[in-house]
């Protein structure tokens, strides 16, 4: 069903929670995800923001910030288990197994060192290679990103550069030690439109070459339906559902994602006003009983309220809903009856 | 009743803030807050509390000079705990009066290098070019003469301009002024950051085309903004402040001794530190140490809370 | 042509002000000299004419390098201010190095490790260099160090080597010990400040995307830390490093009080308590070329430090947040 | 062994740091620190003590003061008057300036005119003079417009310089200020004294060493003085405790106690000549700065005895002096010749009340208020002086208004103008000694007689206290050579002033000197250190 090549996943997540304690007490800002993905596979990872996206991308790369920590659940790398590593070996994974593209190539790049500079340290760091062959690994993958001139744009510092040009910069930054799998944040969020699609062609096309699996997180339903293999909806710290992306944005199951499909606008048709969900998430401190989405929910039961869904399968997809519950022991309810 | 429940409403909400909780998780912090209010409370009440009035010289007898305090010394006299210096001036009465006097001084210093500061970085941002130009190179002289030098210079004019006759009694305001002038610059910069974010927003042009005056639209959405980092300035300046009177004092451009500031104290004790009589420098020293590093401390506190950044 | 400016402004102030400053006959003559004999030297002294006149006077002698003779020395006010430069330049170059090396560490420290408790006692402890006036501290190490222990000389240089116009303490072991004391009274206040500037600035920078894109490339801590972090805190710290470098020589006057250390301080100082106009003139003067110069460096160390400028031709200033 | 000392500075540091090292064992070096520095080298710079005294290591004046401040012969072995108008010094053969040309009567003419010359600030010392005339190689006449019996004690502080080396080196006055050329005396010397200027740097040291050719048996055993200004008292402290240096002057009062209970130091203590007093604005029908309109309250002699009697100078003594200090009432000191010590008997303190009384009898009744001025770095402990006599006027109703200032501000402020117009006060402090005559004539002179612009006397009586009387005797005393009468005349004006409230004299200063323990060394009254007396063992 989920995952469609024999070979063992790349990424295993399993139950993964995680906390940050407040002084208002401990808040589960990710709770209880759980997912793969295969080599080469791009995963895409949507929901609004503060839904635990972007932590459970930090949690791959044991770059949570503190106070945050990882309460639960491990993550596997290749089979290894990462999540409990101590910073020394996470650190020679992050970079060389496990690359990273954050959302602002502005701000990504150090402005004080030249991007050559940040490349061959870069590879120097993971590889065993001579100043001289990581400069030419440097070159090789800066044309391969598609910096024209590389030559000479090779010893020009981030400032010089357009923004289109620093997430070319920035992916190869990722990909120079060769990882086998990126966690991109937001790649395009900061970009203008027009080069948003180049960058992501771009990097589809690079991890394609290089066999390497993408998770992407973005809020852009538009650029996962491009991109992605698979995608996983994620509301409120859980994930609401994943699936093959043509399945999920064809045939949605959870009713956010339904709701979340509508507000895309058809690629080349812009509409006045994108379809809505009504209300927000809620804050981590005031997430309902039952299932999160409950009071926003259009097909809402009785047992929304009091118990939370975890995911089942629901066509070739998996979403956490109740409508999908094949055990028979809350039949889906009609919403009138809650009405009380 | 109405204001008394607004009162505790906002109390309420003072007490449920990020920002009185980080405070209330760091005991250096609280202890730093106790001392400085109880120093403050102790000084500013120094006229009710203090049991001599060694500002009045009519209250003083050479005759009580130069008494070792009470608990270390069998000669002491209960009437001065702290001892007394060589003019007969109860110690303790004296480090009450001169730190009022010095906190004084410096409030006074920091409240004029605040005003000038924002004021000056208002005009900067808001004008921008030439003017702007003008102030901030006027800053980047007016950092190269710290307040020593700066006070130094004031009150070689003052000396020259105003006649001699009345020297004692401006000194305080030659002290003022010229730590107020030497620290208006990091509040300018502040002030003048803010400005130039607000400037384009589109309230004040909104402003503008309603026939308000963008400036006083923008005076009162600055300051808000630039509340905190202000704040901060003027906690840690006023340490600053107090240190740098009692130096100028060691200098000999301080407040007059009949009055003493504590740095006054302290200096006057420098002289006699060596002779055995240790207490009139000690009791003072340890009193403006205690101050500035209590302000200090809650100035740290409050760079760090303040700024939810960092947090 | 700004820094011709600046010095032109400083001489206005210089001279403008310290004009009116006491009555400099009383410095240069004897308790028992006749009043006749006082009134015959302030019209040959020029201190009758018109301030204009006096200040072209100034202004003219000064691009020279005349700054006619100490009232109180009656030396030339231009040797006396260059046999003393070398003592003062010396120690404040101490000192600042005391700072600089001692300083930025410990803000490093503590900027990476914010919460530690050692982080947190060292940032108290070094509280305690802004809290008591330099004078007292200055005193205090000269009585444990000279009077109770006897390790390093109470006051004063120690033996000096000439070289040139230019004496040095470097050069002699004594000279060396009798800079110990004096540095690190100058230094322990500008130390606390840049200690805590390079905190802030350190966390700041910690937090920025950059930082947090080297970690997920996996860099060392310590490339990290030390080539990114902490080459980004220099452009701020380098601009008010070089402001407190100005404040190190005019809190040089406190210092080189305490220790008797022969320096332009000093002679500031007495000047101003004899109202020796020429030496008081000629050492703001001073002040403003050296301000003039610093800027100049702190020009150039940030040209050297942030490419940003160098592309932009070097005039724009990155302001400190 | 020859010292030059012309040659550069560095050469020199050179040369004797070997030299040092070649004759460590019987190398006496003498380190030792004052609050200020010398202020020239020009012996004629500047008429003040501590450079007079000071420059007279190098440049030896013709007639000397022993250690009893007795004249003794020096470059002249001998001197008098041949009429009341005439004096002749002879000159001292065989003595040798220290670049070793001969010391002969040219040079005693050339220095005398040089010292009354522009740039000099010894003229005042030759007020009298006629003509000073070479009648000799060794004997050097000097006429005088009137008899005048003191000349020979006021030159005793006048040094002898050479005067072909003055010529070489174009300094044949002393630094003219007005010019602006630096004068080659100002940081060079060249005398005849027991010490040769070896190293000079305004502010930061002077260096001497031992004359092996001076004409005179040495008494002390010196090879080298280093002389440092340090201007922090609680430094010069420090140093001295711990070593640094080997002798101090003008130790504060506060530090004497512990520093006699120091092993390794001693101090030594005596009643300096200068008498520190109180002064009244005693000219101006209203105070300048008082609340009384209409009239100076300090013209009555009521007034002034109240204030006078009110002051505790023992409680001074005790506390802010730390008994560093002798209480006097009269305006000279005890070895100052004219000093009547019968006379010197202070008035009863008067209680609070009766103070009170009197001033309510002086129209009074409820005190009033009044301005006063102090130097804050000129005597011991000047500024904690006024402010102890701040409080004990408070108790009797008096308010006074304390500015204590740096001293030449102070000096600016309080002294007489150039055109004789009294000092801007109405109470200020004073230190004075005859320190070129120890003469009692010169107080009268100075600070007693009535101010007047023709006569120039009276110049330094700030408030303008004026008594006929006084003013006959002093005159007379001038002139007068037979000492009887002379004494009789002194007694009579001294009771005058004493009676008259004129002045609140309060001490003499204790001259408080610190040594290490191993420096031997002669206190003189005057506060001046020969080194010449000094002995390292």
């Amino acid at each position: 069903m989920a995952v469609i090549s024999n070979n063992p996943p790349l990424l295993e997540v399993k139950n993964l929670r995680v906390e940050f304690p407040t002084r208002r007490g401990t808040l589960l800002a990710v709770d209880d995800v759980s997912f793969d993905i295969a080599p080469g596979e791009v995963l895409g990872v949507v929901g609004e923001s503060g839904a635990g996206k972007s932590l459970t991308g930090n949690a791959i790369i044991g770059l949570l910030e503190p106070p945050g920590r990882v309460a639960g659940g491990e993550i596997r790398l290749e089979g290894r288990r990462i999540d409990n590593l101590p910073y020394e070996e996470m650190r020679k994974i992050r970079g060389a197994r496990i690359g990273a593209i954050f959302q602002d190539p502005l701000t990504s790049l150090n402005p004080l060192y030249s991007v050559g500079r940040q490349l061959v340290e870069t590879i120097q760091t993971h590889l065993p290679l001579s100043a001289a062959e990581a400069r030419t690994r440097a070159l090789d993958l800066l044309k391969e990103v598609g910096i024209p001139g590389a030559e000479t744009r090779i010893d020009h510092y981030p400032h010089q550069f357009s923004g289109g040009m620093r997430q070319r910069v920035v992916i190869a930054l990722a990909l120079c030690a060769g990882p086998r799998l990126i966690v991109a944040d937001e790649p395009t969020t900061a970009l203008d439109v027009s080069i948003q699609a180049q960058i992501i062609a771009l990097l589809k096309k690079l991890c394609r070459e290089h066999g390497t699996a993408v998770m992407l997180v973005t809020h852009d339903m538009g650029v996962i339906a491009e991109t992605a293999d698979r995608v996983a909806v994620m509301y409120a710290g859980r994930i609401a559902e994943i699936g093959p992306v043509r399945d999920v944005v064809k045939h949605a199951k959870h009713p956010y994602t339904k709701g979340l499909m509508g507000s895309i606008p058809s690629l080349g048709v812009r509409t006045e006003r994108l379809t809505q969900i009504d209300g927000a998430m809620p804050r981590l401190t005031e997430i309902p009983k039952g299932c999160a989405f409950n009071p926003r929910c259009t097909e809402r039961g009785a047992r929304c309220l009091v118990e939370r869904p975890s995911l089942m399968p629901a066509g070739t997809s998996r979403a956490s809903c109740w409508l999908h519950d094949r055990g028979g022991v809350g039949a889906p309810i009609l919403k009138e009856t809650v009405d009380a | 009743m109405v204001a008394r429940s607004a009162l505790s409403g906002w109390l309420h909400r003072a007490a449920d803030s990020d920002v009185w909780w980080s405070f209330k998780s760091s005991p250096m912090t609280v202890a730093a807050a106790v001392a400085t209010f109880l120093i403050v409370a102790i000084a500013f009440l120094s006229p009710l509390l203090a049991p001599h009035t060694p500002f009045d010289p009519a209250t003083l007898s050479l005759s009580d000079g130069l008494k070792p305090p009470v608990l270390i010394s069998p000669d002491g006299d209960w009437a001065f705990p702290l001892g007394t210096d060589d003019q007969g001036r109860d110690v303790l009465s004296s480090i009450m009066y001169g730190t009022r006097l010095s906190l004084a001084v410096s409030l006074a210093a920091v409240a004029v290098a605040m005003v000038l500061g924002i004021a000056l970085g208002l005009v900067s941002g808001y004008f921008g070019g030439t003017v702007d130009a003008l102030i901030m190179r006027i800053a980047d002289v007016q950092l190269t003469f710290p307040a020593i030098l700066v006070a130094l210079l004031i009150d070689g004019v003052v000396r020259g301009i105003i006649s001699v006759k009345r020297h004692d009694e401006i000194a305080i305001f030659v002290v003022v002024g010229a730590i107020g002038l030497s620290f208006w610059v990091s509040y300018a910069r502040t002030v003048r950051g803010s400005v130039m974010v607000e400037k384009n927003k589109e309230y004040v042009q909104a402003a503008r085309v309603i026939g308000l005056s963008p400036l006083l639209i923008m005076v009162r959405h600055v300051l808000p903004n630039v509340t905190g980092p202000v704040l901060v300035i003027a906690t840690l300046n006023l340490g600053l402040a107090i240190i740098t009177e009692a130096t100028l004092s060691f200098l000999g451009v301080g407040l007059p001794s009949t009055e003493p500031s504590l740095g006054t104290l302290i200096r006057l004790g420098n002289e006699v530190l060596q002779s055995g009589d240790w207490w009139i420098t000690v009791f003072p020293g340890i009193t403006l140490a205690a101050l500035v590093l209590a302000v200090n401390l809650l100035g740290d506190w409050l760079r760090d809370a303040l700024n939810p950044k960092l947090r | 042509m700004q820094s011709i400016a600046v010095l032109l402004a400083v001489g206005v102030v210089a001279f403008s002000l310290f004009r009116y400053v006491g009555d400099p006959i009383n410095a240069m003559v004897g308790q028992d000299t006749s009043m006749e004999e006082r009134a015959e030297l302030r019209t040959k002294l020029g201190l009758n004419d018109p301030a204009p006149i006096q200040f072209l006077n100034f202004i003219g002698n000064a691009m020279r390098g005349k700054f006619g003779l100490s009232y109180r020395t009656s030396e030339p006010v231009g040797r006396l201010i260059l046999e003393r430069v070398p003592a003062t330049l010396e120690l404040s170059f101490c000192a600042a190095m005391f700072v600089l090396l001692v300083g930025v560490p410990m803000g490093v420290y503590t900027g990476l490790y914010p919460k530690h408790w050692s982080s947190r006692s060292l940032q108290a402890v070094s509280l305690i260099g802004i809290s008591l006036p330099p004078f007292l501290i200055g005193i205090l190490l000269i009585l444990v160090f000279a009077v109770m222990l006897h390790w390093l000389p109470s006051f004063g240089r120690g033996q000096t080597v000439q070289i040139g116009w230019w004496t040095t303490n470097f050069l002699t072991w004594s000279g060396l010990k009798a800079l110990i004391l004096p540095a690190i009274t100058l230094g322990v206040f500008q130390l606390t400040l840049i200690m805590r500037l390079v905190r802030s600035e350190m966390l700041e920078v910690m937090r920025t995307d950059y930082i947090k894109f080297a970690r997920a490339r996996g860099l060392t801590n310590r490339a990290i830390n030390f080539g990114h972090a902490l080459k980004n805190t220099l452009v701020p710290v380098i601009t008010v490093a070089g402001l407190q470098l100005g404040s190190l020589i005019a809190f040089a006057v406190v210092t080189e009080t305490v220790f008797a250390w022969p320096g332009v301080g000093q002679l500031f100082i007495q000047s101003v308590q004899f109202s020796d106009i020429p030496v008081m003139a000629a050492y703001l003067m001073l002040i403003g070329l050296f301000f003039v110069l610093v800027n100049l460096i702190v020009d150039l160390l940030y040209f050297v430090v942030d490419p940003r400028l160098r592309s932009q031709g070097g005039t724009a200033r990155v302001a400190g947040h | 062994m020859n010292f030059s000392f012309r040659h550069s500075l560095a050469l020199t540091a050179i040369v004797c740091a070997g030299l040092s090292t070649a004759t460590a064992v019987e190398a006496k070096t003498f380190k030792w620190a004052n609050s200020g520095d010398v202020s020239s080298m020009d012996p004629y710079a500047r008429q003040e003590t501590f450079l007079l005294t000071f420059n007279s290591n190098i440049y030896e004046p013709l007639i000397r003061r022993d250690k009893d401040l007795k004249l003794e012969p020096a470059l002249a072995t001998k001197w008098g008057q041949t009429d009341p108008t005439t004096w002749f010094f002879d000159i001292r053969p065989g003595v040798k300036f220290h670049d070793g040309t001969p010391f002969t009567a040219d040079d005693v003419v050339f220095s005398l005119n040089r010292a009354n010359g522009p740039g000099s600030n010894m003229g005042s010392n030759f007020v009298s003079v006629k003509e000073i005339k070479k009648a000799g190689d060794l004997r050097v006449e000097v006429t005088t417009k009137y008899p005048d019996p003191l000349l020979a004690d006021k030159w005793a502080a006048i040094g002898m310089m050479s005067k072909a080396w003055a010529e070489k080196n174009n300094a044949l006055n002393s630094a003219d200020m007005t010019k602006n050329e630096e004068n080659f005396a100002t940081r060079n010397a060249m005398g005849t004294g027991p010490f040769i200027l070896k190293e000079r740097k305004a502010g930061e040291k002077t260096i001497l060493v031992n004359n092996p050719n001076w004409w005179d048996k040495p008494t002390h055993n010196l090879t080298e003085v280093i002389f440092t200004p340090v201007a922090n008292p609680a430094t010069r402290v420090a140093a001295l405790k711990a070593g640094d240096i080997d002798m101090t002057y003008e130790v504060p009062p506060a530090d004497t106690e512990t520093l006699k209970k120091d092993a390794n130091v001693k101090v030594l203590e005596g009643p300096e000549t200068r008498v520190v007093f109180l002064g009244f604005d005693q000219e101006r029908p209203e105070l300048l700065e008082s609340n009384v309109k209409g009239k100076n309250p300090f013209k009555d002699k009521k007034v002034r005895e109240a204030i006078h009697r009110s002051i505790d100078v023992d409680a001074i003594k005790r506390t802010v002096m730390r008994g560093q200090s002798f209480p006097t009432t009269l305006m000279v000191a005890p070895g100052i010749n004219g000093y009547m010590k019968d006379l010197d008997k202070r008035p009863a303190l008067l209680k609070p009340e009766e103070a009170k009384k009197m001033l309510a009898d002086a129209g009074y009744p409820n005190g009033f208020e009044t301005g006063m001025d102090c130097p804050n770095d000129r005597y011991v402990n000047d500024e904690k002086i006024c402010q102890a006599v701040v409080a004990m006027l408070a108790k009797i109703g008096v308010k006074v208004n304390l500015r204590a200032q740096t001293r030449n501000l102070y000096f600016a402020k309080i002294l007489r103008k150039a055109d004789l117009k009294p000092g801007e006060t109405s109470f200020y402090m004073l230190g004075w000694s005859p320190a070129q005559t120890y003469d009692v004539h010169n107080v009268f002179e100075a600070l007693i007689q009535t101010p007047n612009g023709a006569t120039k006397k009276g110049q330094f009586n700030a408030g303008g206290y004026s008594n006929p009387a006084i003013d006959k005797l002093a005159d007379a005393m001038e002139q007068e050579t037979d000492k009887a009468k002379r004494d009789a005349m002194i007694k009579e004006a001294t009771k005058l002033y004493v009676d008259d409230f004129a002045y609140i004299p309060l001490h003499q200063q204790a001259v408080v000197w610190a040594a290490r323990k191993n420096i031997d060394l002669v206190q003189l009254a005057d506060n001046s250190f020969p080194l010449r007396f000094v002995q390292v063992k």
